[in-house]
């Protein structure tokens, strides 16, 4: 049972780093980023690519730098000269976006599934309550935390955490009180994205990569974000909590319906609160 | 004028990577044939196109082939994608070879006197297990299975097999197509005592299990063993993860026959530093078949061709092998192995052959051509 | 000093072009008013100025340094400050941050929360609640409140008196006089006779989209001030 | 209507966390009157529109509109019932064009007068324009339309002339003087604009922090030291 | 939906009742023009990529009506699609009832639930309204998924028709030169009937709904009934696209009841322009033969749709229709708006 509950966290800990990213990126260019599924998945491939000459810890690296990179381009390339359009048009740019990613993948590291080996320094178990546990899941969980901890300090007590808050709900407003949005933008959707690629690094020592595995982890990441009341940190925090929780005991316990529960947990909470866990931010 | 094969299959998606497999095979193949000057003096002319796996895509895709002339065809990946295509093909006046869906119903309830089977059914995998299983010494057993109509059925019949020979399944998950993390399943095998699990997982799902059960240390304190689990892709994602799991295999490239050996060889020679898959050898199966067929009816017409194929006997990679006329099946032994190495490489190696009489249950009487 | 500057500016929104000659300057300490009716283009003037209207042609200079094209936030990082028509305080921020949102840590001045709290006292009393959750006229102090959290040299001001309680009209009007004597520039746009007259000194006239007249408040006549208006 | 009041509002409350922005706020108005209700900015003045309006979560307080009791009713009921209202928000369709918004506005209405309305609001010139692409202080006059149109029994503005020019609130004055008298209109008004106020309002409710603070005719409220000190200001007295 | 919110609807599209003979006779043509399709010699494979396309335009039609009326960008479309399609098998296959009334009463079932499930929807907007419709269609593609016994899971269902539908050959439905015409057929009529009710005073009425629904309330309207007549309206159209399917294909799986099929019934909405209504189905041209074109060539389809996807959406802000109208309005010498 306990370990049961460690395994919701996990699982939670990790979409809540996806989610998190995806958070980032809607609230501050109110665009629904299609193209995240895609940018989770690119991260770790390139995790893996470059952890093959720099060992993994190298590969993660490499993978934020470059992730960031892209996240820059991506807001300077599309969401800016795109910002005045209809959302739904940007939206779509993103679509469009995530099926190039997709396919570049596919063209370079091919269709095959890759499977990345445990860092060396996390591989093995720890027993806990008298079953084997792995040690890197454990490490899954403190990522998650640091996120966490980070992005509210960051958010809450920072001026910066002020301006991205200000900037997501009224960018002109914020613009006219002498806050370059445009840079804090770059900077947001970089780390948005480079959050997508930690998470993505962070996954594939326990899942395999494929080209699909962005498509997949791109409705539950919604799911989460949309419970959590869009653009809401905490509320994608614990939103991700209690999704991985319910995803993992229903496996458990209701194994029929597990597939289904997250949703109707969305349905539940949408059709109480059409605006999610927290007040909209 | 060339003898006109069509291949949909899936080029891209999910199944990207059988889809693949499926193409290198065709393409061999046909490589082969023609460099031998054809078949009867007829060059053979391939077209790909790109299903997704998806059964309405595939359809069309199938369609389109048909009307560019493409009428003998093959490439479905999932068993709904034949499924669709069958009821069409005498509509469309064509033929289509099955290399890879297993679904029962193809050759049961929805045959068709145009579809025919190279490759081994759920049933016939099925039927194997038992023979495997009565030697080990594992009593309780667990089933991980992906939720499908095939995990499901494998499932099914692993519990029914188990019966009979007094062993005892103390849990069975079922988990979704794409599931990428399997911890609580994992948890829950081993907390229920099983001291072996038996594997329905195929692709990315299997690759996935694997994996993290090794993590959690599950693979080192029960015996594993599956369907479609012990693949030479599994091998390939995981290394020597997947060292030891035995398992049901339907070819291996170590099978000892002079054809298949000269085949292996043949392909290391195309393909270098690989070995043919599984998926790739029972499409380089039903190529062969394919060809005696318009060998034999001296003639590409989809009738002509049907009518060959019907009963026909093939010398194949997998030894002399008879098309059912009854369901259109290929008449085909099985084999059980474990991953182990071989000249030095890791890949399915076979342990056990059962004979294609115990192997290939009778033809379902369902199945009305 | 000159700190904001407009010479024959023509302007767009879309392709819809609204501004066909603005010229205006605003000199350090000035108290300048801008009238005219409804829709003749006042608020787009203040638009052009944080890049929310396209300018198509001449010349916008913010404390001498001519700007193009114009972003959002140069305005500000020259010492201008904006309370705009409509407000706009930011949902979802406390009273409180939308004040500090408008601080310029670089411009040090005798405005900072405390002070503003002392000027507008419910926004003290409501600063942990959400700046829109106020009334109009709560928000409209809100909004001035937070152009003044920057200590700007230039104030734009955009129909402040809208919304807001004569006594608190009167008060806006007096303290804005203070705050020119303290040698804060302002430009009011607005249609209230009483805040024009409290506070302008020169005036601006505008008219379909240009400036067609200009002069000292001081040798109008209210008839002519009302007909400028009215026109 | 036996008492002949055609508005009748009685304990009129509401609450916002712990926060009470109007308190039992009671008052009358009679056929074809208009009521200046004014207050310094928070008294409450939106807010009790809301209440007799029937919008925001559960209004307390009985309204009479006609004699008839109209409390439990959904907004949609009231305006059958000839409830009219503004938006100090300007509220209105940006993507109909002006003509085709005022023409939706009167169609539950027993009669079609939104040919008069535009006109009569000036709006004739622009009346196919989208209404996003017109001007802050048009915007403000659509609204106005809107509520004005379909002759309602009660109009409820919530500040009409913000926005608008000296002379146009004046004009506006003159109009909405004119419409209640030519359509027997009974208006209750929230202005800032005290010379609107003064120039057309029979009587005047004053608020103050959610309460009624006074009520009385436009010279008596004016001459008193309550309302001048809380609302008025100097340049009134 | 403050993120996926619909583009102002007009703009580039005539004020109701002035300057419409133009594209009348342009509606016209195109719609007669399409039936001489069939007979002028196209190949096989065009006619059946056509019929394919116009089955996909009736989706998006459905999809895009609901954008432009109520501004809801529904994920949940293929519950209609899918559903009627599969009504039809899984009524074909457990009762006796005449293919006639199967295929007149599968849409007509799967629209009266849809309407009670949008009562639930409905109370939602915006986003919220996308995720709800995603998750009620993701719930009803998991049932099949997992209901085998009565679906047959993710391998679909053959579904067997009688010999004759309507008194003609089941061949006539599942052979593109005489399906198209059906197909076709269709198309115009429901893009016709939109066109008369989007012009109507319910359309202007549902357009203010979507503008400010509070301020309609205020105005004395009802503002759930016509959210719910738009979207039934909607599922009604989306289940017409799945019956067809179904009679054309002989053949449901559950990809139909996909989300996915839901987004790309979106983007081709999207892409084909909202603001009129029969410009999803021109994207939905465009898109299905660009798909197929790219998809003969390359396997790298994906990036070709990814990138023209991504032009599109670049060069033509109001879509395809929107070019196509601005292109119109030039042409036949009117001015914008
Ligand atoms: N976003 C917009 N798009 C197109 N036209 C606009 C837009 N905003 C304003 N306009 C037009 O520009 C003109 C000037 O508008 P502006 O808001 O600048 O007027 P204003 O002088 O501030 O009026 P008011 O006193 O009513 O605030 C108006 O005719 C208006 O219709
Ligand atoms: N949603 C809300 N939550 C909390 N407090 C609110 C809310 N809406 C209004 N208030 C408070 O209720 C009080 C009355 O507000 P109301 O809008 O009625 O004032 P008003 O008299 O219309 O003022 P103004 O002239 O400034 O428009 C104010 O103090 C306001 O801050
Ligand atoms: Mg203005
Ligand atoms: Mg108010």
């Amino acid at each position: 049972m306990l370990i049961q509950i460690l395994n919701g966290l996990v699982y939670g800990g990790m979409l809540y780093i996806v989610s998190v990213g995806l958070v980032l990126i809607f609230g501050l260019r109110r665009v629904v980023n299609f193209a995240h599924g895609g940018l989770y998945m690119l991260g770790a491939y390139i995790g893996f690519a470059a952890g093959l000459y720099f060992g993994f810890w190298g590969g993660l690296v490499v993978a934020l730098v470059l992730m960031a990179l892209l996240g820059v381009l991506l807001d300077y390339g599309v969401f800016r000269p795109l910002q005045d359009k209809d959302h739904m048009t940007t939206v779509l740019v993103t679509f469009g976006i995530l099926l190039v990613m997709e396919d570049m993948v596919h063209m370079i590291w091919g269709a095959d599934t890759i499977s990345v080996a445990m860092p060396a320094l996390f591989d093995g178990t720890v027993d806990i309550s008298g079953s084997p546990f792995p040690i890197y899941r454990l490490l899954v969980i403190a990522v998650a935390i640091v996120v966490v901890l980070g992005l509210t300090l960051w958010l809450r007590h920072s001026r910066a955490g002020l301006y991205v808050r200000a900037s997501s709900v009224d960018a002109l407003t914020t613009g006219m009180q002498g806050v370059d949005t445009e840079r804090l933008s770059l900077a947001v959707v970089g780390l948005g994205t480079a959050l997508a690629g930690l998470s993505g690094v962070i996954a594939s020592p326990l899942m395999a990569l494929s080209p699909a595995m962005g498509s997949s982890v791109l409705i539950e990441s919604f799911i989460v974000v949309v419970i959590g009341g869009l653009g809401s940190f905490s509320g994608a925090f614990f939103a991700a909590l209690v999704i991985g929780q319910v995803h993992n005991l229903g496996i458990v316990y209701l194994p029929n319906v597990s597939s289904m529960l997250p949703l109707l947990l969305m349905v539940v909470v949408l059709i109480l609160k059409p605006s999610g866990f927290a007040r909209s931010h | 004028d060339p003898i006109k094969i069509g291949v949909a299959t899936a080029l891209t998606g999910a199944y990207g990577d059988l889809g693949n497999e499926v193409r290198r095979a065709v393409e061999f193949a046909v490589e082969e044939v023609n460099a031998k000057g054809g078949i009867d003096g007829r060059l053979v002319e391939t077209q790909f196109l790109d299903t997704q796996a998806k059964a309405d895509i595939s359809r069309q895709q199938a369609e389109k082939l048909v009307n560019d002339g493409y009428t003998l065809l093959t490439g479905a990946i999932a068993s709904g994608e034949a499924l669709a295509i069958a009821p069409m093909l005498e509509r469309w006046d064509a033929v289509y070879i099955g290399t890879i869906p297993k679904a029962d119903a193809l050759t049961g309830a929805e045959c068709s006197p145009r579809y025919f089977r190279a490759n081994v059914p759920d049933s016939a995998d099925a039927a194997t297990v038992g023979t495997w299983l009565k030697d080990q010494p594992e009593k309780k057993w667990a089933i991980m299975g992906s939720d499908t109509a095939w995990g499901r059925n494998s499932g099914a019949s692993f519990v029914g097999t188990s019966k009979g020979l007094e062993r005892e399944v103390v849990t069975e998950g079922y988990a979704g197509l794409g599931t990428s993390d399997f911890a609580p399943y994992i948890q829950k095998i081993a907390d229920s005592g099983a001291e072996g699990v038996w594997v329905a997982l195929a692709g990315r799902d299997a690759i996935n299990f694997a994996q993290q059960a090794k993590q959690f240390g599950l693979l080192d304190k029960v015996k594993v063993a599956g369907v479609s689990f012990v693949t030479d892709s599994t091998v390939k994602s995981l290394g020597d993860v997947s060292k030891g799991i035995f398992g049901i295999v339907n070819y291996s490239s170590t099978l000892d026959t002079p054809e298949n050996k000269a085949f292996v060889a043949a392909w290391n020679k195309k393909y270098p530093g690989t070995w043919p898959a599984n998926f790739e050898a029972d499409t380089y199966v039903g190529m062969q078949m394919l060809f005696a067929a318009i060998d034999k009816a001296d003639s590409a017409e989809p009738e002509a061709v049907a009518e060959a194929l019907s009963g026909l006997t093939v010398d194949s990679i997998v030894g002399e092998v008879t098309v059912r006329p009854e369901d259109h099946q290929l008449v085909r032994g099985n084999f059980f192995g474990r991953i182990a190495e071989h000249d030095g490489v890791l890949r399915p190696v076979i342990s056990a052959t059962i004979d294609a009489a115990v192997a290939m249950p009778a033809a379902n009487r369902d199945c009305q051509l | 000093m000159t700190l904001l500057e407009l010479e024959k500016v023509q302007s767009s929104y879309g392709s819809v072009r609204v501004l066909h000659d603005v010229s205006l300057r605003v000199a350090k300490g000035e108290r300048v008013a801008l009238v005219g009716r409804n829709g003749v283009g006042k608020t787009t003037v203040v638009n052009t100025l944080i890049g929310a209207a396209r300018l198509n042609a001449g010349r916008v200079a913010f404390a001498g340094k001519s700007q193009s094209p114009i972003r959002p936030y140069h305005a500000a990082r020259s010492g201008i400050s904006i309370v705009p028509q409509g407000r706009r305080i930011v949902p979802g921020l406390t009273v409180r941050e939308n004040l500090l949102l408008g601080s310029a840590p670089d411009r040090p001045g005798p405005w900072n929360l405390e002070s503003i709290f002392g000027m507008y006292p419910i926004l003290r009393e409501r600063a942990d609640g959400l700046g829109t959750a106020m009334s109009g006229g709560q928000q409209q102090m809100l909004a001035i409140g937070r152009a003044l959290m920057a200590n700007p040299d230039l104030l734009i001001l955009d129909e402040p008196s809208e919304g807001l309680a004569p006594v608190v009209v009167d008060e806006l009007g007096a303290s804005l006089v203070r705050l020119a004597e303290r040698g804060t520039a302002i430009l009011l746009i607005e249609q209230n006779f009483g805040l024009i007259r409290s506070v302008g000194d020169r005036y601006y006239v505008m008219s379909k989209g240009s400036v067609v007249e200009q002069g000292r408040l001081a040798e109008l006549s209210a008839e002519d001030l009302k007909r400028h208006v009215s026109v | 209507m036996a008492d002949g009041y055609m508005l009748e509002a009685r304990g009129l409350t509401r609450r916002y966390a712990g926060f009470t922005a109007l308190n039992n706020v009671s008052f009358a108005l009679r056929e074809g009157e208009i009521r200046g209700l004014i207050g310094s900015n928070g008294a409450g003045k939106s807010t009790c529109m809301d209440v007799l309006t029937g919008r925001g979560k559960n209004p307390i307080g009985t309204v009479r509109l006609g004699g008839e009791d109209i409390s439990k009713l959904s907004q949609r009921e009231r305006r059958a019932k000839g409830l009219s209202r503004s938006f100090q928000k300007t509220s209105i369709f940006p993507d109909l064009t002006i003509r085709e918004q005022v023409r939706l506005a009167a169609r539950n209405a027993e009669l079609d007068n939104s040919e008069e309305v535009i006109s009569e609001l000036a709006l004739s010139s622009i009346a196919d324009r989208l209404a996003s692409d017109v001007s802050y202080g048009d915007q403000r006059r659509v609204d106005l339309a809107l509520a004005l149109v379909g002759r309602p029994k009660l109009l409820l503005l919530d500040e009409p002339a913000a926005g608008l020019t000296v002379e146009e609130s004046l004009s506006m004055a003159r109009m909405l003087r004119d419409l209640s008298e030519r359509w027997k209109l009974t208006v209750m008004l929230v202005e800032h604009d005290m010379e609107v106020i003064f120039a057309i309002c029979d009587r005047l409710t004053v608020l103050h922090l959610g309460e009624v603070l006074t009520e009385g005719d436009p010279e008596s409220v004016r001459s008193n030291p309550e309302v001048i000190r809380a609302y008025l200001g100097s340049s009134f007295a | 939906m403050s993120s996926i919110s619909s583009p102002s609807v007009r703009g580039a599209q005539a004020a109701p009742g002035q300057g419409i003979g133009l594209y009348l006779a342009i509606g016209c043509l195109v719609a007669v023009l399409g039936f001489a399709l069939p007979f002028v010699g196209l190949p096989k494979n065009l006619l059946a990529l056509l019929t394919s396309a116009s089955i996909s335009a009736i989706l998006a039609t459905a999809v895009g009506f609901l954008v432009r009326q109520a501004g809801l960008s529904s994920f949940g479309h293929a519950a209609f699609y899918g559903g009627a399609a599969y009504a039809i098998a899984l009524l074909v296959k457990y009762t006796s009832l005449p293919a006639e009334v199967v295929v007149l009463a599968a849409p007509l079932l799967i629209v009266g639930l849809g309407v009670v499930v949008s009562l639930i929807l409905l109370r939602t907007n915006g986003i919220a309204f996308s995720m709800l419709s995603l998750a009620m269609a993701q719930a009803v593609y998991e049932l099949v998924m997992k209901w085998r016994d009565l679906a047959n899971g993710e391998d679909g269902l053959r579904i067997r028709f009688a010999r004759e539908i309507f008194g003609l050959k089941l061949s006539f439905f599942q052979k593109a030169d005489t399906m198209f015409l059906v197909t076709w057929a269709v198309l115009v009529v429901v893009i016709a009937i939109l066109v008369l009710v989007s012009r109507s005073n319910f359309g202007t009425l549902t357009i203010a709904i979507k503008n400010n629904e509070e301020r309609a309330r205020f105005l004395g309207y009802r503002t759930l009934w016509p959210r719910v007549v738009i979207l039934a309206l909607s599922a009604l159209i989306a289940a017409l696209g799945g019956t067809l399917f179904a009679l054309y294909n002989g053949y449901v799986t559950p990809s139909l009841l996909h989300w996915t099929l839901s987004g790309e019934a979106l983007i081709i909405a999207i892409i084909g322009g909202t603001r009129s209504v029969w410009a999803p189905a021109v994207g939905a041209f465009v898109f299905v033969i660009l798909r197929d074109v790219a998809g003969n060539y390359t396997t790298h389809w994906q990036s070709i749709v990814g990138l023209v996807l991504i032009a599109v959406v670049l060069t033509l802000p109001n879509g395809i229709g929107g070019a196509l109208t601005a292109f119109t309005n030039r042409f036949g010498g009117r001015q914008n708006g």
